[in-house]
C-alpha cells in the first residue's frame, strides 16, 4: 500500500483538519465531530443542505461545502457511512430556523444513518427533508432491491439544491427541484484498477492487467461486466449507451466526465471527446460539461459519465454562483 | 444484562477476522471491523457507568453502537437495542414474557428500519428465528444457539435483496450473510449467560 | 499500460478535441494545430499570453486558458516540447497588438523551442517577451548547468501574469509582474510510483514498493534522494524544509498543494494539514491556500509543494477573477 | 544533398532503438522517436518537391526538424542546417571551402542555441570535432567517420551539464550522449555520399 498518510486509523481526522486549514474563510469543522460547516453556518432564514457519507470520495462532499452549495459535509470512515449522531450535529449547525435539508447517496448504510438522525433532528423540532439519489444505471432498477446506487450524478444535486436553498427558497421547494434533479440524473462508471481503503491495506477486489470492469460502483461494488480492456471510444460509447437508454434525454443536458481518482485528466478529455460525438449525433444539445475528479474512490483508474436533462430551472440553478472550493462557478 | 453484553463483546472480538472475512465476497470487508469497534466501546461504557435500571443498560448500548459501529449494522443494531429498552422500560425484573415482548419489538424495529423482511439474507433471519423461539416458550440455552446456528446457516443458500451484498445479486448463493453471523454471537453470548445463571 | 485511450499515438489530438469540446465558450483550437486559444482572442490592445510544453500534465497547460490567465496553451506531444512553428501559431492567434508574453518552464526543450517562436513573431514585426520559470528548488542553482526545472509554481505566474494582461498592463509591465513571481515562487515535489508515457508504453523508472523519491521531476527526472516511505508529515516537512530554506518567505504566502495524478485528494489535505502547522510555527501567514491537480505528471502517485511569497500587488492579482476551467476564482 | 539526406534518415531509423536507449539512462527516452518522426518526413519532403538550389534543400531539412522532431534536438537541429542553408545561399556549386564554413556557422549556431560549449556532452562535442577536421583540410570520408566516432565516443567519459540529462550529474557518466550518437550518423552519412560520389 502506497499512501501518502501517517496513521490509517486516522486518515480521516487529519483530512478534515487540513481541509479546514486550506479554506479558513469557507469552511469549519464543527468542534468534536468529522463535520465540516460553512464557516458562517447556520444562516438564518436559509434552509440547511447536508450530505456526506463515507470518506473516500473526495472532493466529494466536504469540498462542496461553500455558499450557494452545502451547508455542511458529513465525513464518515473511509467508504463508511457516518453514524447519526455526526450527521445530528450537521444539522444542528446549519439549521437556521428554516429546515434542514439531507442529500443522501442511495446506500443501506447511509439511508440507515441520515434517517435516524432525520429523526433525532425532528425530535428536537428542527424540520427535515431528505432526497435519496440513486443516478447509477448499472444496477437494475427495482422496488424489491436495494435499489441503484448513488454515485457522481450526486454532484449535481448538491450545486443544484444548494442554488436553490440560497435563493431563500422554501424546503418544499428545495425538496421540490432536488427530486427533479434526481429524476433527471443518470451515471454510469467503470474501472481498470482497484482501490486500497487505508485500514484494510489491501485492495477490496482485483483486476488483471488486460481487464476493467464495466459497471463498477464507487465503492468497488460489482459491475455489469468485466472484461478486456477497450479503447477509450468504446469505453465511451458503452457508458454513454447505457445512460441514454434510462431515460429520455432528449433537449439539453449537463454532462459531467469523472475521474474516479487516479486516472489522467488526458484521458477524461479522450473520453469527453466521444461522448460529446454521441450526443451531437443523437441531436442532444450540450448545454455545459464538466470534466475532473468531482466522485472518485480514492485511487481507483477509471471514470464515470454521467448526464442530467435541463430546463430552464436547472439551468439557471447550475449557473448560480459557488463558493465551494471545488465547484468554482 | 451487563454480562450479556460483556460476553458479546468477547465474542466479536475473537470473531473479527471471520466476520469481516464474511463480509469480503459479498459486501465491503467491514463488518467484522465495524462491529468490534461498537462493542468494544459497549464494554467500555458500561463498565465505567452505574446504571439504575435494564432499560438504562439498553438505551446505552443502543446508543454507543449507533455512534460507533457505523455502516448499515450500526442503526440496525442500533434500532434493536432501542427498542428492547423502550419496551423494557420501568422494569425492575425482566421476565421471560417481558424479554420475549422486547425481542419481538427490536425485530419490529429493525424490520422496518432496515425494509427488510425474512429471506432478504440478512441478520432480520436470524431475529426472526429467535423470536419464533421465544413465543413458542420452552426455552433452554442449547435450544436458543441451535435455532440461531440453523438460520445463520440458512442465509448461506439466499439471494441478497438487501444491502450491499443485494449487488452481488445471483453471486451472493453460497456466503453467510455477515450480519446473521453477527447476531448469531450475540445470541450465543446470551445462552452462555443463560447457562450460568443456572 | 492500463489508460483510456485509442491510439497511444493521438492522445494529445484526441485530448485537445476532448477540451475544447468541453468548454466551447472558454476556448477554440488553432486550426491545423495543437494550440487552444481563448475564444475569443486575440483581444485587441491586451498583452497576449502564451503557454505550454508537453502534454501530460494537464490541466497544465490548457486548462489555464480563459480570461484573466493564458490567452493560448501550445500542447506538445506527452513530456514532448511543443515545436517553434506551433508556438509561434500560438502567438499569431493571440497577437492583439499589445505583444506576446511567453511564459516558459526550465527545460532545454522549452526554451529552445519557445525562443525560436519567438525569433519568427519578431521577423514578422510581433513584440514578444518571455519568462522561464524554475521553482524547483530540487535541483541545484547554478549558472553553469542548465538550472532549475519549472514545475507546479508556474500555475502561479499564469495567474498572477494572466491577471496583470487582462488589467490592461503594458508587456513590460507584465513581464515585470511575471519576473516578481518567479523571483518569489519555489517548489518541490516527490513521487511513490513511476508514470508510463502512451507511447513508451513502459515506465521510464521504478520505484519499489516501499521506496518514494523526494525532489522528483515532472517527467520523472531524479530528485534528491530516494528513500523508504515515510509518513505524510515527514514528507511534508522535508518538502517544505527545502522550500523554505532557498527563499526568504516572512510575511505572507500563497500555498499549493499540488498531486501528480494518481494521488487521492484525502492525501493532499494530509500533507496541507503538515504544511500549515510548520508555516504557523515559523510565523509565516498564509493568505491563500491551493490544494488539487494543478500540474501533473500522467498517473504518477506524489505531491509538490509550492510557496510563493506575496505581496499587495500579487495578492490582488491572485484574486482577481479568472475564467479558466482549471482555475476559477 | 538530397542524397546526404536519405542516406541519414535510413540510417536513424535503423538506429531508432539504439538512440532511444542512450536517452533512457540519461534522458527521457524519446531520442530515437524524436529523430526517426523529424527524419522520415524529410525523407518525404525531398522526395516530393523540387528544389532550386542546396540552400532551399537546407532550409526545408532545417524546418522540417523544427517543426517535427520536438523536445530539445529539433530546433538544435533545425538551427544547423539553418544557418547551412543562410551561408551556402545563392550558390550553385558547393565547394570544400563553402561547405568548411557551411559547417562552422552552424556550429557556431548551435552553440548559440543551446548556450554550449565543447565537454558538456552534447552533440555539439560531435560537430566541433568535424568542424576542426574539415578545417583542417585532407579530408577522406574514412577520416571523417573515424573523427565523428571518437568525438562521440569522447561523450561517455563526460558529466553532463547542459540538457535533461545534466540533472543527472555525476551519474550521467559512462554513458555516450544520444544526441551524439545521432550527430555521428549524420556524418557516417555524409561519408558514405562522399564514397559513392568518388
Ligand atoms: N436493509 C437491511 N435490513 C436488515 N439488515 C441489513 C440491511 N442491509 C444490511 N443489513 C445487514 O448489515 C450487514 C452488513 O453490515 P456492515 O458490513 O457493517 O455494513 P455495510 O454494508 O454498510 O458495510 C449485512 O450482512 C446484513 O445482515
Ligand atoms: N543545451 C544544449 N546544447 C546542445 N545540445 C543539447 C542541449 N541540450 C540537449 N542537447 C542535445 O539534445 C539531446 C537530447 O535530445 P532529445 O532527447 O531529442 O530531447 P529532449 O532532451 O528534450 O528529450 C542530448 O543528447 C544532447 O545531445
Ligand atoms: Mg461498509
Ligand atoms: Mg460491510
Ligand atoms: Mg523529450
Ligand atoms: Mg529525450
Amino acid at each position: 500500500m502506497k499512501k501518502i498518510i501517517n496513521d490509517p486509523n486516522q486518515v480521516v481526522q487529519d483530512m478534515v483538519d487540513g481541509l479546514v486549514a486550506a479554506f479558513p474563510k469557507t469552511m469549519k469543522k464543527v468542534e468534536g465531530t468529522l463535520v465540516i460547516a460553512r464557516s458562517d453556518a447556520p444562516v438564518s432564514n436559509k434552509v440547511g443542505l447536508v450530505s456526506g457519507g463515507g470518506s473516500g470520495h473526495e472532493p466529494a462532499h466536504a469540498g462542496y461545502v461553500g455558499k450557494g452549495m452545502l451547508d455542511a459535509a458529513v465525513c464518515g470512515e473511509v467508504f463508511t457511512s457516518p453514524t447519526p449522531d455526526q450527521v445530528f450535529e450537521a444539522i444542528k449547525a446549519v439549521d437556521g430556523g428554516a429546515g434542514v435539508f439531507l442529500v443522501i447517496k442511495n446506500y443501506t448504510g447511509d439511508v440507515l444513518n441520515f434517517e435516524m438522525a432525520a429523526e433525532l433532528a425532528e425530535a428536537e423540532g428542527i424540520q427535515v427533508e431528505k432526497v435519496v439519489v440513486n443516478d447509477d444505471v448499472a444496477v437494475e432498477d427495482s422496488s424489491f432491491t436495494t435499489g441503484r446506487r448513488g454515485i457522481a450524478g450526486t454532484v449535481f444535486v448538491h450545486k443544484i439544491a444548494g442554488a436553490k436553498a440560497e435563493s431563500g427558497a422554501s424546503l418544499e421547494e428545495v425538496k421540490a427541484v432536488a427530486e427533479k434533479v434526481v429524476g433527471n440524473v443518470r451515471s454510469m462508471g467503470m474501472a481498470l484498477t482497484p482501490c486500497i481503503v487505508p485500514a484494510a491495506g489491501e485492495p477490496s477486489f482485483k483486476l488483471d492487467n488486460d481487464e476493467m470492469e464495466i459497471g463498477i460502483g464507487i465503492h468497488g461494488e460489482p459491475g455489469i461486466n468485466r472484461t478486456q480492456i477497450d479503447s477509450a471510444d468504446a469505453i465511451a460509447t458503452a457508458l454513454t449507451e447505457k445512460v441514454l437508454e434510462d431515460h429520455d434525454f432528449s433537449g439539453e443536458v449537463a454532462v459531467m466526465i469523472n475521474g474516479l481518482g487516479a486516472t489522467p485528466e488526458m484521458e477524461l478529455f479522450i473520453v469527453n471527446k466521444k461522448v460529446q460525438e454521441i450526443l451531437a449525433d443523437k441531436g442532444i444539445s450540450v448545454y455545459k460539461t464538466f470534466v475532473g475528479e468531482y466522485m472518485t474512490s480514492l485511487e481507483m483508474a477509471g471514470c464515470s459519465v454521467s448526464l442530467l436533462k435541463l430546463d430552464d430551472e436547472l439551468k439557471e440553478l447550475l449557473d448560480a454562483e459557488s463558493g465551494a472550493p471545488a465547484f468554482r462557478m | 444484562m451487563i454480562e450479556w453484553f460483556n460476553k458479546a463483546n468477547e465474542k466479536i472480538q475473537e470473531n473479527k477476522a471471520y466476520l469481516t472475512s464474511l463480509d469480503q465476497p459479498i459486501g465491503d470487508g467491514d463488518h467484522g471491523i465495524n462491529m468490534a469497534r461498537g462493542f468494544q466501546e459497549v464494554a467500555g461504557k458500561l463498565s465505567e457507568n452505574d446504571y439504575t435500571d435494564i432499560s438504562a443498560i439498553l438505551k446505552e448500548v443502543a446508543m454507543t453502537l449507533l455512534a460507533k459501529v457505523g455502516g448499515a449494522s450500526g442503526p440496525l443494531y442500533g434500532t434493536v437495542f432501542l427498542k428492547m429498552s423502550m419496551t423494557l422500560k420501568g422494569r425492575d425484573v425482566v421476565d421471560g414474557t417481558a424479554f420475549t415482548k422486547g425481542l419481538e419489538d427490536a425485530l419490529a424495529g429493525v424490520k422496518q428500519r432496515g425494509k427488510a423482511e425474512t429471506g432478504e439474507k440478512t441478520l432480520v433471519d436470524v431475529w426472526q428465528a429467535v423470536v419464533e423461539y421465544f413465543q413458542a416458550g420452552n426455552i433452554t440455552a442449547d435450544g436458543l444457539v441451535e435455532v440461531a446456528a440453523r438460520a445463520k446457516e440458512r442465509t448461506k443458500d439466499m439471494v441478497a435483496t438487501k444491502g450491499r451484498a443485494a449487488y452481488f445479486k445471483e453471486k451472493s448463493k453460497g456466503h453467510i450473510d455477515p450480519g446473521s453471523a453477527s447476531s448469531y454471537l450475540v445470541f450465543e453470548a446470551l445462552a452462555d449467560v443463560m447457562k450460568e445463571k443456572h
